[in-house]
């Protein structure tokens, strides 16, 4: 059974339709990376999956449960975290006080600061900065809060909204470490990328959104060879 | 009829058929509706009586209560109403400062005022010719409290008031006439602001004045909370409201030490022999006792019926004509006979003490 | 060559974070110099130290040789500095070509008195605004619905967007603070190319960026800033070569994460 | 906005575009045609009392016109607007009846004047956001009002009363209700116009600039304190007519009627009609103190339908009955709302 | 001097107590709830009713009758803040911050209205008053009830502000205030959490309404209007949305005023207060403990 799955979903804002029907799956386990130009509807996607935006036709499930209606609070119940595109940090709370949110519907206080832990071993900056305000970081201080805070929730299964964007190339290589680290410790990753190269390195297999509809499918490894996926999204 | 309908069934009533139309324009919402509800009780039950008793010039008499809020915008709308409504005389007025810009509309219009309750000195100031002011105006009223204080010989006196257009108007004209008069003296000059809780900044100040009375020239809602205040406090002194004040409920709010507080006041049904009957019928009425203005509201509309009585027609000019030359058409403030200025010869004004939560006369001031 | 900004020796602290720690480096016309260092570095800080939007606790900035050190960011817009912004700043609620139209604010041609009384001035200044602002968004290649409030806009149209804006104030310093970051690989190719028209026009271009490809390519200088400070100034080779740079930001594996190859 | 974010996640207003009714509405004769009905009401019905209900209704819009442009156009959030036209109505009236001149006369020192409230009003107001603005000028209508209660010039607690009309020539009074109405609702109608003018000029964008970011607007060279100066200067110019008309149309001036209630009227009639439209501003102005006086025979429940009205009316229509649209042509010259936003920059 | 310090402290108080309820609906949900003084002026009538149907109450029981019926007032005015939130609040939200302000506009009156329709216009006397010794400290008059009734206040000031500060509701009242999308993601139910901001802050101001009720004895159906812009003057002054802030605004706003009726008399009280208010701000533009956000560019 898929993880998540998205069965011919069409979202509107208004009169202007975003999604013209997206369809794909993530298996338990994977690393899969949604690729596209802008205003495709990556973003979209994954709002629609956490239950930001009502979609208005089509169906997402996510371990097999519809969550095509459900809250937003009761997806995160279910395990599943979107880290938001311009990582949305609480900018006049500390770093810590934002982790702990991250924990917010983990009731257990131990769990949380054992997470916590973890998180500032992966991300040691993070611990460094930890009563610092969290608008004042850098933007790259930023984004690695931001995930660091997803970990606090114990995902199932998280979604990325452009992680590396913003990000030094030192950085951006550990982000895409970090992300494998996450999927090895048992954690399902969905990706939405503009460095296409840097994402398709970590990902099993990714999608390519067109115009609010999913249009390419495959293996990374195959589409780092494709040739429509090296013109748009790779160069030569 | 509405905004729109106004001019439909307007004009007809100064004809010869159908009702008579009082204008009654009053505070039915805002901070004084309460006073409001009782004057269109007071003014209602003499419509009811009349009409009972066969109307005036053989037609009935139909009153139009208009909202005013206190408010001069508002009250000009209302009279406006009124106008277009065709009504032939106002029973109303109960804030001076609604009622203030009223006179030019009814008078453009060829209407008469007889207003019950409103009574500032500025109604009077406008010479208005046709205004009429049954109740005491705010200089006889604090002629009333002068007489009553040199007659106690209290030493010094604090004067305090809500800053509202009637209740500076007898805290300055009280305060210029006790100085003239130069036997009291005035040891504090102060006001409130309407319509909060705690008052002890002025409970302070009067703490600090010692005056032997203190004289409360505001309505009874806030009355009520300034005098447990001050008795809170231990004021020793003497208390005394003027006419805004007198209410049943000022005693209830005031709570304990209300006892003893002093008013000056017009007649009311309270303290009138004889006026059981009319209490007793404005409870059947309305399954409630009858408040401050009940008593000049009726007697209000009482007037101009007997006014268009008198004048046999109901043209603004005849009405005014019959109020002037009335004499002695007995009224709760006893009989009456309108001054050149169109204010009531004597105010009427008398003083009130309250016994177990009670107005009850006190002294004349005969 | 005239100089066209010239930064001396800029110090600005937030508590005790030294974000910017005597920075210097000078720009000359139709010059396009990079910034770049790892995240927190002080970039953005230098920036909104040259613009105003920061109080430089010391240091310089000199336009043209004239001193507009903690001026208000108004005034150092009028006197020929223009800027985006890191995380989108458009007017959301405001169409695309209103957006355009604000960096054309300076430009005059009308007062508040024309506009009650619709004069021919009036009316001619304002098809001018609207005529220039279609102008921009062309030259940036913005081929999206003009007449749309920015709300209504993906993140990479915005970003043309506001660079649309920029170019609207026609100042001859243009800032641009993470101009690829959002974009795909195609976005950048075109991002690039207008890069250099723009320079084409005279104006000279500071961008922090962190894409080495599109940095390496575009600029003819870079300054490398780590912890405030200045750690390299140099040609693109020489930076990219100096193991200082490698070890703070770079990294070994250098061809990583370059989207926008030189070679592309 | 301090929000280190783009704004794809927030709640956006997507609107359709013109539907072919709403582009009737939109057209340049709506409000000529507004104005004609405006004019012709009176000689359908000319009531002595709905004459003053119109003509205090046209009053209202003009206050509401000059709110918007604080409000509206700014996005500064004035809880004490009505203090302006006290300003206005004070200065006529204590003037008039003092040099026994007609209220025009007394324009220019109103003008003076309500520049000077603004001044002053806006001065300290200049470095605060939002909530913080909207308490400090709350507290100067407050202030306006109570020190004209206290003071002996303005008449103490009872105002001024008696005041001069308008004008009069011989036997011409413009104080004839029926011509005042017509005199008023000209002088609202220009002022109105004015105001939508302003709205769609550069000064008018630069407004809108500074609400919706002033970091932005000053990167783009827009001094934003000359820039909110400017809208207070106008708004106080408005209000200050309004005081003129009101003064004129009651012959009295008192500190009733300026108490933050109706501060807090005009702001609705603003917020009703839809913030930042000059055409839904005028609807919300007329809906504001018509439908009080539409409900007077309801006496005592009054204001307790008006209140539900309100909430019922805001839930319905959040963004007011007639919001600024956000769209524009796409092209000079091109009435239609083509290529909405399905086109992808590459 | 004494006595001036000590009323103003006094009123302070309720203020603050006010001022604190809309604080925090200001801090979570932005809304200028100017609704919330006539919550303070419902639980007064919610005392009042309960007081008058119970019949009367032995004098020596009237501390502890009062402390009953002010938790039957925070329960029923909590659940209106909670009822009002949800239908005239709720379906705004997305909508432009000043629809929402207008709509508690027609809140407010059709609260006030609503009440003076029911309970008719007229003042009521309150059926228990606190009356108690009074003694004098340092020159100044002091009464049992207020004593008792300060605690009361300090007591529910501290409960919240703890509540606020240490726990992870109130962690996700500030997050939601900053940012609600990023609330939602965190798992956050914002509406419940919204609720129950309404809730608390509508309970407090049920609580003032009834000691108010029972020490000054008289309540009416506009008793809320002033003390709500009172309310809302001590929040601003404090620094709207922070908690503390408004404890120490409606404290700061007592003094204000008593010193202002002492120095310039009671007509120029108001004038005094607003123009302190207004220079204060023009120095600290985000109020005593507002945060001065620097705003990353
Ligand atoms: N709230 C909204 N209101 C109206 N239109 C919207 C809204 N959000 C997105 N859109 C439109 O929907 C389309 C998809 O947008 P989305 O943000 O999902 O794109 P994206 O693939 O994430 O793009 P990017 O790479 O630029 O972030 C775009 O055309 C955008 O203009
Ligand atoms: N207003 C502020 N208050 C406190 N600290 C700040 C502020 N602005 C910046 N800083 C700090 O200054 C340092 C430099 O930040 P800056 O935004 O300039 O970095 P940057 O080089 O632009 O990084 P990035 O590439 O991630 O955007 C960071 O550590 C940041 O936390
Ligand atoms: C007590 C009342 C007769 C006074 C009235 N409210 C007035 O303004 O004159
Ligand atoms: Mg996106
Ligand atoms: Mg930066």
């Amino acid at each position: 059974m898929a993880m998540l799955e998205f069965d011919n979903v069409a979202v509107y804002y208004g009169k202007v339709q975003a999604l013209r029907g997206i369809s794909l799956t993530v298996e338990e386990g994977e690393i899969v990376a949604l690729l596209g130009n802008n205003g495709a509807g990556k973003t979209t996607t994954l709002s629609t999956a956490s239950g930001l935006v009502k979609s208005h036709s089509g169906r997402v499930s996510f371990n097999g449960t519809d969550i095509t209606k459900a809250m937003p609070w009761n997806v995160v119940g279910a395990g599943l975290i979107h880290v938001p595109e311009g990582r949305r940090i609480f900018s006049t709370m500390t770093v810590l006080e934002n982790l702990l949110l991250g924990g917010y519907l983990v009731k257990d206080r131990a769990l949380v600061a054992k997470r916590i832990a973890t998180v500032y071993e992966l991300l040691p900056l993070l611990a460094e900065r930890s009563t610092q305000q969290g608008g004042t970081l850098s933007g790259g201080e930023q984004q690695m809060l931001a995930i660091g805070r997803a970990l606090i929730a114990g995902p199932k299964m998280l979604m990325l909204d452009e992680p590396s964007m913003g990000l030094a190339p030192l950085i951006v290589a550990r982000v895409m470490q970090v992300i494998s680290e996450i999927r090895d410790q048992g954690t399902t990753v969905l990706l939405v990328e503009q460095n296409a190269r840097a994402a398709l390195k970590v990902t099993d297999r990714a999608y390519v959104i067109d115009g609010g509809t999913t249009t390419i499918e495959g293996r990374a490894v195959d589409l780092l060879g494709d040739s429509r996926i090296i013109d748009a999204y790779l160069g030569a | 009829g509405g905004l729109l309908g106004g001019g439909g069934n307007g004009g007809d009533s100064t004809g010869d058929s159908g009702p008579i139309k009082l204008g009654m324009v009053i505070p039915i919402s805002g901070s004084s509706a309460p006073t409001g509800a009782y004057m269109k009780n007071g003014a209602q039950l003499a419509v009811d009586e009349i009409n009972k008793a066969g109307g005036v010039l053989g037609r009935q008499l139909e009153l139009d209560v208009e909202d005013e809020a206190c408010d001069a915008q508002q009250s000009v709308a209302g009279a406006n109403k009124a106008v277009s409504n065709g009504v032939v005389i106002s029973v109303g007025g109960y804030c001076s400062g609604a009622t203030l810009p009223e006179i030019p509309i009814f008078q453009k219009a060829n209407i008469p005022m007889i207003i019950p309750a409103a009574n500032s000195q500025d109604l009077v100031n406008q010479g208005a010719k046709n205004v009429f002011m049954i109740n005491g105006t705010g200089k006889q009223q604090s002629t009333a409290a002068l007489a009553f204080i040199k007659k106690q010989k209290f030493a010094t006196v604090a004067l305090v008031d809500d800053n509202t257009s009637y209740s500076k108007d007898i805290n300055t004209e009280t305060k210029s006439q006790i100085e003239a008069d130069g036997a009291v003296k005035v040891v504090l000059s102060t006001s409130v602001t309407a319509g909060e809780s705690d008052y002890s900044s002025v409970v302070r100040d009067i703490m600090g004045a010692k005056p032997a009375l203190v004289y409360w020239t505001g309505y009874y809602q806030e009355g009520g909370l300034i005098i447990n205040q001050l008795k809170n406090a231990g004021f020793a002194g003497q208390i005394m409201v003027a006419d805004g004040s007198v209410d049943p409920s000022l005693a209830q709010i005031a709570g304990a030490g209300a006892d003893g507080v002093y008013a000056t006041m017009t007649q009311t049904p309270d303290t009138l022999k004889g006026a059981e009957d009319w209490i007793a019928s404005y409870k059947k009425a309305f399954n409630s006792d009858p408040g401050p203005y009940s008593t000049q509201s009726y007697d209000a509309v009482r007037l101009a019926a007997e006014a268009i009585k008198q004048a046999k027609s109901t043209d603004g000019a005849a009405i005014i004509t019959a109020l002037e030359a009335i004499d002695g058409f007995q009224m709760f403030s006893g009989p009456l006979k309108f001054t050149a200025e169109h204010t009531l010869s004597s105010g009427g004004f008398v003083i009130l003490v309250i016994k177990d939560g009670k107005f009850s006369l006190e002294d004349d001031l005969s | 060559m005239t100089v066209v900004l010239e930064v001396k020796n800029l110090q600005i602290a937030f508590g005790g974070v030294k974000a910017v720690d005597g920075l210097s480096f000078s720009v000359d016309a139709k010059e396009i110099i990079a910034v770049i260092g790892p995240n927190g570095a002080g970039k953005t800080s230098a920036f909104n130290c040259i613009t105003g939007f920061y109080k430089p606790s010391s240091g310089a900035v000199l336009l043209y040789g004239q001193n507009i050190t903690g001026k208000r960011p108004a005034d150092i817009a009028a006197a020929g500095v223009s800027r985006t912004f890191q995380n989108l700043r458009l007017f959301p609620d405001l169409t695309v070509l209103d957006n355009v139209r604000a960096g054309m604010h300076l430009y005059g041609g009308q007062n508040w008195l024309d506009a009650i009384l619709h004069t021919p001035r009036f009316k001619r200044s304002e098809a001018a605004y609207t005529e220039e602002a279609h102008h921009w968004l062309d030259f940036v290649g913005y081929s999206g619905a003009r007449g749309v409030p920015i709300r209504n806009l993906s993140y990479g149209q915005q970003k043309h967007v506001e660079i649309a804006r920029a170019l609207a104030r026609k100042s001859g310093l243009l800032l641009l603070d993470e101009p690829a970051a959002g974009l795909n690989y195609t976005e950048k190719r075109d991002l690039l190319d207008l890069c250099q028209r723009i320079r084409e026009l005279g104006t000279a271009i500071v961008l922090i960026e962190h894409d080495m490809g599109l940095v390496m390519e575009l600029s003819e200088r870079i300054v490398v800033m780590n912890f405030g400070k200045e750690i390299a100034d140099g040609t693109p080779a020489e930076v990219k070569a100096n193991p200082a740079v490698i070890e703070a930001y770079l990294g070994k594996d250098d061809d990583e994460e370059v989207s926008a190859r030189g070679d592309a | 906005m301090s929000e280190n974010v783009d704004t794809t996640l927030a709640p956006r207003t997507t609107r359709p575009p013109a539907s072919p009714i709403s582009r009737l509405f939109e057209s340049k004769q709506l409000g000529w045609i507004a104005l004609a009905i405006a004019l012709l009401i009176p000689l359908l019905i000319a009531t002595p009392y709905s004459l003053n209900v119109m003509t205090t209704a046209a009053i209202f819009v003009l206050l509401a016109s000059g709110l918007n442009i604080v409000v509206g156009y700014c996005g500064l959030l004035d809880l004490g607007y009505i203090a302006f036209m006290a300003v206005g109505a004070y200065t006529a009236g204590i003037i008039a009846k003092a040099f026994d001149l007609p209220l025009i006369f007394t324009i220019p020192a109103v003008i003076i004047m309500t520049v000077l409230a603004g001044l002053i009003i806006g001065a300290p107001t200049l470095r605060l956001r939002s909530d913080y603005l909207a308490i400090v000028t709350l507290g100067f209508g407050e202030i306006t009002r109570i020190t004209a209660n206290n003071l002996s010039i303005t008449g103490g607690p009872s105002g001024i009363f008696g005041i001069p009309g308008l004008l009069k020539i011989g036997d011409f009074d413009l104080q004839e209700p029926a011509v005042f109405y017509y005199v008023t609702v000209l002088v609202v109608a220009a002022f109105v116009l004015a105001a939508a003018r302003l709205g769609k000029s550069r000064l008018g964008r630069a407004w809108r600039f500074v609400r919706e970011d002033e970091d932005a607007a000053e990167a783009m060279g827009i001094h934003t304190y000359k820039v909110k100066l400017m809208a207070y200067i106008f708004g106080a110019v408005w209000g200050g007519f309004g005081g003129i008309l009101f003064a004129a149309h009651l012959s009295a001036v008192s500190p009733q009627s300026f108490v933050f209630l109706q501060s807090a009227l005009v702001l609705m009639a603003v917020v009703l009609g839809g913030m930042g439209n000059m055409r839904g501003v005028v609807i919300g102005a007329l809906v504001i103190s018509l439908l009080p006086e539409l409900l007077r025979d309801l006496s005592t429940y009054r204001y307790l339908v008006f209140g539900l009205l309100l909430v019922v009316v805001m839930v319905f229509r959040p963004q007011g009955f007639w919001p600024a649209r956000g769209y524009e042509p796409e092209r000079m010259g091109d009435v239609s709302d083509r290529r909405l936003a399905k086109g992808t920059v590459r | 001097m004494i006595q001036l310090i000590w009323d103003g402290l006094f009123v302070g108080s309720f203020y603050a107590l006010i001022a604190l309820g809309y604080s925090m609906v200001y801090g979570i949900i932005k809304l200028l709830n100017f609704a919330h003084g006539d919550i303070y002026m419902l639980g007064a009538f919610i005392g009042f009713a309960v007081l008058t149907s119970v019949g009367g109450i032995p004098a020596s029981l009237s501390i502890g009758a009062l402390l009953v019926v002010m938790l039957v007032s925070m329960l029923l005015t909590g659940t209106a803040g909670v009822l009002i939130e949800r239908l005239a609040y709720r379906p705004l939200r997305g909508a432009p911050r000043l629809a929402v302000l207008i709509t508690a506009v027609g809140v407010s009156f059709s609260l006030e209205y609503g009440i003076s329709a029911l309970a008719g216009p007229n003042p009521r006397a309150f059926p228990i008053r606190l009356e108690g010794n009074v003694f004098v400290l340092l020159g100044a008059r002091i009464s049992l009830p207020q004593i008792i009734l300060m605690l009361i206040a300090a007591m529910l000031m501290v409960l919240l502000n703890f509540y606020v500060e240490k726990t992870s509701t109130g962690r996700a009242m500030r997050a939601i205030s900053l940012d609600r999308n990023a609330s939602l993601l965190m798992g956050i139910n914002v509406n419940q959490v919204i609720s129950r901001t309404f809730f608390i802050g509508s309970a407090l101001a049920g609580a003032a309404g009834v000691m108010a009720g029972a020490y000054y004895g008289k309540i009416d159906f506009l008793m809320g209007f002033i003390i709500g812009l009172k309310a809302f003057t001590a929040a601003v002054i404090g620094g709207i949305g922070n908690i503390k802030g408004a404890m120490l605004g409606g404290l700061v706003l007592g003094f204000v005023e008593a010193f202002g009726a002492e120095w310039f008399g009671g007509q120029w009280r108001d004038v005094f207060a607003f123009a302190v208010l207004i220079l204060f701000l023009t120095l600290r533009p985000t109020g005593i403990l507002g945060q001065r956000v620097t705003e990353r560019v």
